[in-house]
C-alpha cells in the first residue's frame, strides 16, 4: 500500500507548495485601515490552513485518476477494504481539530472586531468623528455630526476623512435595506429601517478614487433600480486638509 | 391546500399492489402526521414571529370572547371525537349527528373569530385620533395574520367534515373502512391543537 | 391527442378559475366598500382559483376529486399504459418513473432557460459601463436567473432522478402516494408559468431573495412572483412528505437501513430538510404578500415592524434549502463512485452518518447570511461555531469519496468522471466556505462575487454536476437507450473546464471589490470580469453538446441492456426501461449493495420464485 | 384508564382539558410575574397537546398496531 501512499503524499506537498506559493502574490487589494489589516492577516491564515486541505482532496484524486483507473470495462473489482477500522476515526479527529482551529481563529478575531471601540453592529461607544449616515433609493447622505455640514452622493463628489482617526459611521434607512460597504476598509454593514447600526474605522492611509478604485462607498445590498450606482468616492486626507475643507463647507452653509 | 392534501391519504389506491388494507392505513396515517408535523411549522414560524417582534405585550382583547370561542373550540373536539368513535363502534346514526354538531361549532368558532375582528381595539393603520401606537398596529397585524390562518384551517376542516358528512349519509363508510372520516377528525383535532397554543399566546400572555 | 386534453383542459379550467377568482375579488372588495380593483389583490385571489382549475381540468377531478364526493374516479393507472406512447408524459399520470421523467425534462428546460439568463448577465457584465440592457432588465434577468436556478437545484434531482430512481431502488413498486406524487409534479407547470411571464407584468427587482421592504415597496410582479414560490413550496413539501414516507415503509423484505443504497439515504435525508423547513420560504412569503395586499405591517419599521424578521424567517428555509441541493449531488456521487470503482463503498456508516449529522445542524446555522445585517453581536459567536461544526460531517462525505476510490478499479466512464468532478469541485466550494463562516473576513466578502463563486461552486460543482452524473447514469434505465460516451465525455471536459475556469476566477473580483446584483462596475475590475465572461461563455456553450446528445440518444441510440454497469444495485436487476410495476417478481435483499469483489459476499438482490398468476390487489384504504 | 369505554374515557379527557382551559385563563389574569405566566402557560399548552394528541388524536396507532 504504501507503494501508493509515498508518491501521492509527494503529489499533495508539491501541490501545496504550488498552493501556498500564490502568497508571493501580492493580490489582495489596498490596505487602507488597521481593520483591513486585520482582515487580510485571518484571510491569510484561513487560506493557509485551506490550501493544504484542497490539495488534499486533489492529490488523491489526480493519483487515484491516472494509477487506479481500468479499460477493462468493469468486470475487475478492486481492494475489499471497507472502512470499518480505525482510519475513519482518525480522520473524524483530525477534521475536528482542524475545523476545531478553524473556530478559534474565527472567534479570536470576532472579539477583537467587537471589543471596545472598533466595535462592530449595534452599540453606543462614540468615536472624535462620527457620520451620521442616511441611506435612500439612490443615494446616501453623510451628515457630519456636531460640523453642521451634509454631502449627499447625488450631489456631491466625494467624502473626505481626515487619516487616522475614529470615524464611526451611523447607519439608518429611510426605505428599504441598504449596506454601506468600503472595500479599502474591508468594512460593511447593513442599513435597516427603524433601527441603527453603525461601524468604526480608522483610516491610516492617505488615498482617494483616482488612485485605487476601492476608496468608495457601495451599497451592497440590492436596493432596486440603480443599485448599480448607489456608490460616493471617498478621499482620505491629513487632518489639516480635512479641517479646512470642513470650515470652508461650514462657511458656504452659513452663507 | 389542507383539503386536497388531507384528503389525499384517505383514498390512496394505487401503488397498494403488494400492500395489505392494514399497511395501507398505516402509511397513510403517518403520512398524515407528517403533514401536521409539516404545518405545524408554519404555525410555529407565526407563532415565533409574534414574540419577536412583540416580546409578550399584549393590545386589550375581549376575554370573554376569546375563552368562548376556545370552549367553543373544545366542544366541536369532543364532538368529533363521539364521531369517530361511533364509527368504530358501528353507530352511522350517532356518527353522523356527532359530524352534524361539530360542523356547526366550527361555523359558530368562525363566525366567533369574524366578530371579534369587528370589535377589535387595535387595526393596521396609525392614525392621530385613535392614539394608535405602532405596536398597536404590529399585534393587529399578528392578531389577523395567526387568527386569520387559523380560520382558514378551521373553515377548511368545515368543509371537509361536510363532505364526510355528506358521503357517511350517503352510505359509504363503515365500521371496518372510515379512513375518510377519521383523517377530516385528526385534522380537525389538530386544528384544536394550534388554537392550544395560539389562544395563549394572543389573548393571556400579558394577563 | 390525449395530451391535447390533458394540457387543453387544464389551461381551460385554469383559466375559466382565474377569472372567476379575478371576479369574486372584486365583488369582496366592494362588499366591504374598497374599490373592486386591486392588481395585487385581485391577482393573489384569481391565481389560487386558476390553481385549483388547472389542477382539477388536467387530471386531478377525474382521478381523485371525484372520490371526495363518493363517486366512481378513473383507473388513475390508465395513463400510463405504453400504448400511449409518448403522451402519457402529458397526462395526469401516477407511474413514478413517469413523473420521473416529466419532472427532470421540465426542470431541464428551466435549467437551459434559467442558463441563458446567465448569458445575458456575464454579457453585460463582460465590460465596465452600462452595456446591453437597462438596470430594469438586468434586475429582472437577475432575479430570474437566480430563482429558476434554485428551483432546478431544489427539484430537479429530488423529483426527477429521485422520483425515477428511489422506489426502484429499494424494490417497491411506486411511492408510497402516487397521486400526491402526480400533484407534486402538476403543481410546477403553473408556478414555470408565472415565472416567466414575470417580465412582462412588471419585472422583478428584489432578486430571488426577495427581502422586505423592497419587495413589499416595489411596484412590480413581485405579488405573482410570492404566490408561484409559495405553489412552489407546497409541491416541495408533499414531494419531501412522499418520499419519507416511502422510504420508511415501502423498502422490499431484506432492505434494511444499513442496507439502503447511498443515493436512497440522500433522498431520504434531504426529503426530510424539504418537510420540516420549506414553510420557512412560504411564510415569509405570505408576510410579504400579506404586507402588499392587506396593508399588515410585519416589515413597516414606521408601524413597529422589523425588516430583519422576514431574514430571520426566510434563512430558517434557505439555509437548510442549500442542503436539499448539495445532499442529493453527494448521494449521486456516492452511489457512482461506488459503482465505477468496483470495490466496497468505503466507510458507509460514517457517511451515513454525515448526513444525518447535516441534517440534525443545517436547521441552527442560518443567521450566517446575516452577519453584516445588524443582528445583535451575541448571536454572532454561536452562528460562526455552529456553521463551521458542518464541516465534520462533510469530511466524512470526502473520506467516503477518497477511499472508496483509492485502490479501487476505476472505470473511468462519463458518469464517474463527474461524480468525481463533484468530489473536486466541491473541495474548492467547502474551502472558500470557511471564509464566509468566520464573521470578520464574511463582513468584507458578504455580498461580493466571492460569495457567488462561493455558492456557485457548492451548488453547480457539487449539485449540477452530481444532476449530471446521475443523468448519465441512469439514462440507460429511463430510456431503453444507451447514450454516445464520446459526446458525453466531451461534455464532461468541456463543462468541467469551463465551469472552472468560470467560478475559480470569479472569486478574485470578489476580493477586489465588486459586489454582487450590481449592472455595473468600477474599471479596474474590467480584465477578471471579462475574463470569466468568457469562460461562462465556453461553459454556457458547453450544454449543446449535452442536448444533442441527449435528444439524439433517446430517439436513435442502440438499445441499452438492462444492466450495463454491472451494478449490484436493484434498479438494475429489471429491465430498461422497466415494466410499470417495475419488478415482475417481487425483489428480496440479501445482501450490502456495494459489496463488489468481497469473497462470500451474498448477492444484494435475490429473486422470488416467478409468481403464479398476478399478485394479490389490495384495493383501497381499510380498517 | 384501559378498563373503561371509548367514550367515557375521551369524555373524562374533554372535562380535564375544559377544567385546564379554566384554570389557564384564571391563571392568566391572576399572576403578576411575565415569567412565570409565560412558563405556566407553556407548560398547560404542551400538556393539552399531549392529551389531543394521545387521547383524541391516537398519535401512538402510527407505530401499534390497530387492536381490531
Amino acid at each position: 500500500m504504501s507503494k501508493h501512499l509515498i508518491p501521492a503524499a509527494l503529489l499533495w506537498v508539491v501541490l501545496t507548495a504550488i498552493g501556498e506559493a500564490t502568497f508571493l502574490l501580492d493580490w489582495l487589494p489596498v490596505v487602507g485601515s488597521p481593520e483591513a489589516e486585520e482582515w487580510d492577516l485571518i484571510f491569510n491564515v484561513l487560506l493557509a490552513m485551506g490550501i493544504p486541505v484542497f490539495t488534499f482532496v486533489v492529490a488523491a484524486l489526480v493519483y487515484a485518476f491516472t494509477n487506479f483507473k481500468t479499460s477493462n470495462d468493469g468486470v475487475e473489482t478492486g481492494a475489499t477494504f471497507k472502512g470499518t477500522g480505525m482510519f475513519p476515526k482518525v480522520w473524524l479527529v483530525a477534521t475536528s481539530a482542524l475545523v476545531a482551529v478553524a473556530m478559534v481563529i474565527g472567534l479570536v478575531s470576532l472579539s477583537n472586531l467587537q471589543a471596545d471601540k472598533s466595535g462592530y453592529g449595534w452599540g453606543e461607544d462614540q468615536a472624535p468623528l462620527v457620520i451620521e449616515t442616511t441611506a435612500q433609493r439612490f443615494s446616501w447622505t453623510f451628515s457630519y455630526k456636531d460640523k453642521n455640514v451634509e454631502l449627499l452622493s447625488a450631489k456631491d463628489s466625494e467624502l473626505l476623512l481626515p487619516i487616522d482617526t475614529e470615524v464611526k459611521f451611523e447607519l439608518n434607512s429611510i426605505d428599504v435595506i441598504h449596506s454601506l460597504w468600503i472595500p479599502a476598509f474591508r468594512m460593511k454593514i447593513d442599513a435597516i429601517p427603524g433601527r441603527t447600526t453603525f461601524l468604526t474605522v480608522e483610516p491610516h492611509k492617505l488615498g482617494s478614487f483616482e488612485t485605487d478604485e476601492n476608496f468608495r462607498v457601495q451599497c451592497a445590498e440590492l436596493c432596486g433600480l440603480n443599485h448599480t450606482i448607489m456608490s460616493m468616492h471617498i478621499r482620505v486626507v491629513e487632518q489639516a486638509e480635512f479641517d479646512a475643507w470642513l470650515a470652508s463647507k461650514q462657511a458656504k452653509v452659513s452663507r | 391546500m389542507a383539503v386536497i392534501a388531507a384528503h389525499g391519504h384517505g383514498v390512496e389506491s394505487h401503488g397498494a399492489s403488494h400492500m395489505s388494507p392494514e399497511k395501507r392505513l398505516r402509511v397513510n396515517r403517518v403520512g398524515l402526521w407528517l403533514f401536521f408535523f409539516s404545518e405545524s411549522i408554519i404555525f410555529g414560524l407565526l407563532f415565533t414571529s409574534r414574540f419577536f417582534l412583540l416580546g409578550t405585550h399584549q393590545e386589550h382583547v375581549d376575554q370573554f370572547l376569546g375563552l368562548v370561542i376556545t370552549i367553543v373550540l373544545l366542544a366541536s373536539s369532543v364532538t368529533a371525537y363521539t364521531a369517530e368513535t361511533a364509527m368504530e363502534k358501528g353507530n352511522r346514526k350517532l356518527a353522523q349527528w356527532a359530524l352534524l354538531g361539530t360542523i356547526l361549532l366550527g361555523v359558530v368558532f368562525a363566525v366567533g373569530v369574524g366578530f371579534e375582528w369587528s370589535v377589535a381595539e387595535f387595526g393596521l393603520k396609525l392614525s392621530e385620533e385613535h392614539h394608535q401606537e405602532p405596536q398597536n398596529v404590529v399585534f393587529g397585524t399578528v392578531f389577523f395574520t395567526m387568527t386569520g390562518l387559523h380560520a382558514a384551517h378551521v373553515v377548511s376542516g368545515v368543509g371537509m367534515l361536510v363532505l364526510a358528512f355528506i358521503m357517511l349519509s350517503r352510505g359509504h363508510f363503515s365500521k371496518e373502512s372510515h379512513w375518510g372520516i377519521s383523517s377530516t377528525i385528526m385534522y380537525w383535532h389538530f386544528v384544536d391543537v394550534v388554537w392550544v397554543f395560539y389562544y395563549p399566546a394572543l389573548y393571556l400572555v400579558a394577563g | 391527442m390525449y395530451a391535447a386534453t390533458t394540457i387543453g383542459g387544464g389551461l381551460g379550467t385554469g383559466l375559466l378559475s382565474f377569472y372567476l377568482g379575478i371576479g369574486v375579488a372584486a365583488l369582496l372588495r366592494t362588499m366591504f366598500g374598497y374599490d373592486a380593483w386591486d392588481r395585487d389583490f385581485n391577482a393573489t385571489i384569481g391565481y389560487i382559483f386558476g390553481l385549483v382549475g388547472w389542477l382539477m381540468g388536467v387530471g386531478m377531478w377525474g382521478t381523485w376529486g371525484r372520490e371526495w364526493f363518493g363517486l366512481k374516479i378513473k383507473d388513475p393507472h390508465a395513463n400510463s399504459r405504453k400504448e400511449l406512447g409518448w403522451q402519457r408524459y402529458f397526462m395526469f399520470n401516477v407511474d413514478h418513473k413517469v413523473i420521473g421523467i416529466q419532472y427532470l425534462a421540465t426542470f431541464l428546460v428551466v435549467f437551459m432557460t434559467a442558463g441563458l439568463m446567465a448569458m445575458i448577465i456575464r454579457l453585460e457584465l463582460m465590460g465596465s459601463g452600462q452595456d446591453f440592457i437597462s438596470n430594469k432588465t438586468y434586475n429582472t434577468v437577475l432575479g430570474m436567473h437566480g430563482i429558476m436556478m434554485v428551483a432546478v437545484a431544489v427539484a430537479a434531482v429530488v423529483g426527477g432522478l429521485g422520483n425515477y430512481a428511489v422506489p426502484l431502488m429499494i424494490g417497491a413498486d411506486d411511492m408510497a402516494f402516487p397521486r400526491m406524487n402526480a400533484l407534486s409534479y402538476w403543481l410546477v407547470p403553473p408556478v414555470a408559468v408565472t415565472l416567466l411571464l414575470s417580465p412582462f407584468l412588471g419585472g422583478l427587482e428584489t432578486g430571488w431573495t426577495a427581502y422586505p421592504p423592497l419587495s413589499v415597496l416595489t411596484d412590480s410582479a413581485q405579488t405573482f412572483w410570492n404566490v408561484a414560490i409559495i405553489t412552489f413550496g407546497l409541491s416541495s413539501i408533499l414531494g419531501g412528505l412522499n418520499f419519507v414516507v416511502t422510504v420508511m415503509f415501502m423498502r422490499a423484505p431484506g432492505m434494511t437501513w444499513g442496507r439502503l443504497p447511498m443515493f436512497v439515504w440522500s433522498m431520504f435525508v434531504t426529503a426530510w430538510l424539504a418537510l420540516l423547513y420549506t414553510q420557512g420560504f412560504a411564510v415569509a412569503l405570505i408576510m410579504v404578500t400579506l404586507d402588499r395586499i392587506a396593508g399588515m405591517g410585519f416589515f413597516d419599521a414606521e408601524r413597529g415592524g422589523d425588516p430583519l424578521l422576514y431574514q430571520h424567517v426566510f434563512w430558517f428555509y434557505s439555509h437548510p434549502a442549500v442542503y436539499i441541493m448539495i445532499l442529493p449531488g453527494f448521494g449521486i456521487a456516492l452511489e457512482v463512485i461506488g459503482h465505477f470503482s468496483r470495490k466496497p463503498l468505503f466507510a458507509y456508516r460514517y457517511a451515513v452518518g454525515a448526513f444525518l449529522g447535516i441534517l440534525g445542524l443545517s436547521g441552527v446555522v442560518w443567521a450566517h447570511h446575516m452577519f453584516t445585517a445588524g443582528i445583535p453581536n451575541y448571536l454572532h459567536g454561536p452562528f460562526l461555531v455552529a456553521t463551521e461544526l458542518i464541516s465534520i460531517p462533510t469530511g466524512l462525505i470526502f473520506l467516503s469519496a477518497l477511499g472508496t476510490i483509492w485502490m479501487g478499479k476505476l472505470w473511468l466512464r462519463t458518469p464517474m468522471l463527474f461524480a468525481l468532478a463533484v468530489i473536486f469541485n466541491f473541495a474548492c466550494g467547502g474551502v472558500t466556505g470557511i471564509f464566509l463562516a468566520d464573521v470578520p473576513t464574511d463582513i468584507h466578502l458578504q455580498d461580493t462575487y466571492f460569495v457567488v463563486a462561493h455558492f456557485h461552486y457548492t451548488i453547480v460543482g457539487g449539485e449540477i454536476f452530481g444532476l449530471f452524473a446521475g443523468i448519465y447514469y441512469w439514462f440507460p434505465k429511463m430510456t431503453g437507450k444507451m447514450y454516445n460516451e464520446k459526446l458525453a465525455k466531451l461534455h464532461f471536459w468541456w463543462m468541467f473546464i469551463g465551469f472552472n475556469l468560470t467560478f475559480f476566477i470569479m472569486h478574485w473580483p470578489g476580493i477586489e471589490g465588486m459586489n454582487r446584483r450590481i449592472a455595473d462596475y468600477p474599471e479596474s475590475l474590467q480584465t477578471a470580469n471579462l475574463i470569466v465572461s468568457l469562460s461562462a461563455f465556453l461553459l454556457g456553450s458547453s450544454f449543446i453538446v449535452f442536448i444533442y446528445n441527449f435528444i439524439n440518444s433517446w430517439v436513435r441510440g442502440p438499445a441499452a441492456e438492462a444492466n450495463p454497469w454491472g451494478a449490484r444495485t436493484l434498479e438494475w436487476q429489471t429491465s430498461s426501461p422497466p415494466p410499470v410495476e417495475n419488478f415482475l417478481t417481487p425483489p428480496v435483499i440479501a445482501g450490502h449493495p456495494y459489496d463488489y469483489g468481497v469473497p462470500g459476499a451474498a448477492p444484494h438482490v435475490t429473486f422470488f420464485p416467478p409468481a403464479v398468476g398476478s399478485p394479490a390487489g389490495g384495493g383501497g384504504g381499510g380498517q | 384508564m384501559p378498563t373503561m369505554g371509548a367514550f367515557q374515557k375521551g369524555y373524562l379527557v374533554a372535562v380535564i382539558l375544559a377544567i385546564m382551559t379554566i384554570l389557564e385563563y384564571l391563571f392568566a389574569v391572576g399572576v403578576s410575574s411575565t415569567e412565570v405566566r409565560f412558563a405556566g402557560l407553556a407548560i398547560t399548552a404542551l400538556a393539552k397537546v399531549y392529551f389531543i394528541a394521545y387521547y383524541f388524536m391516537h398519535i401512538y396507532r402510527c407505530w401499534r398496531e390497530e387492536a381490531h
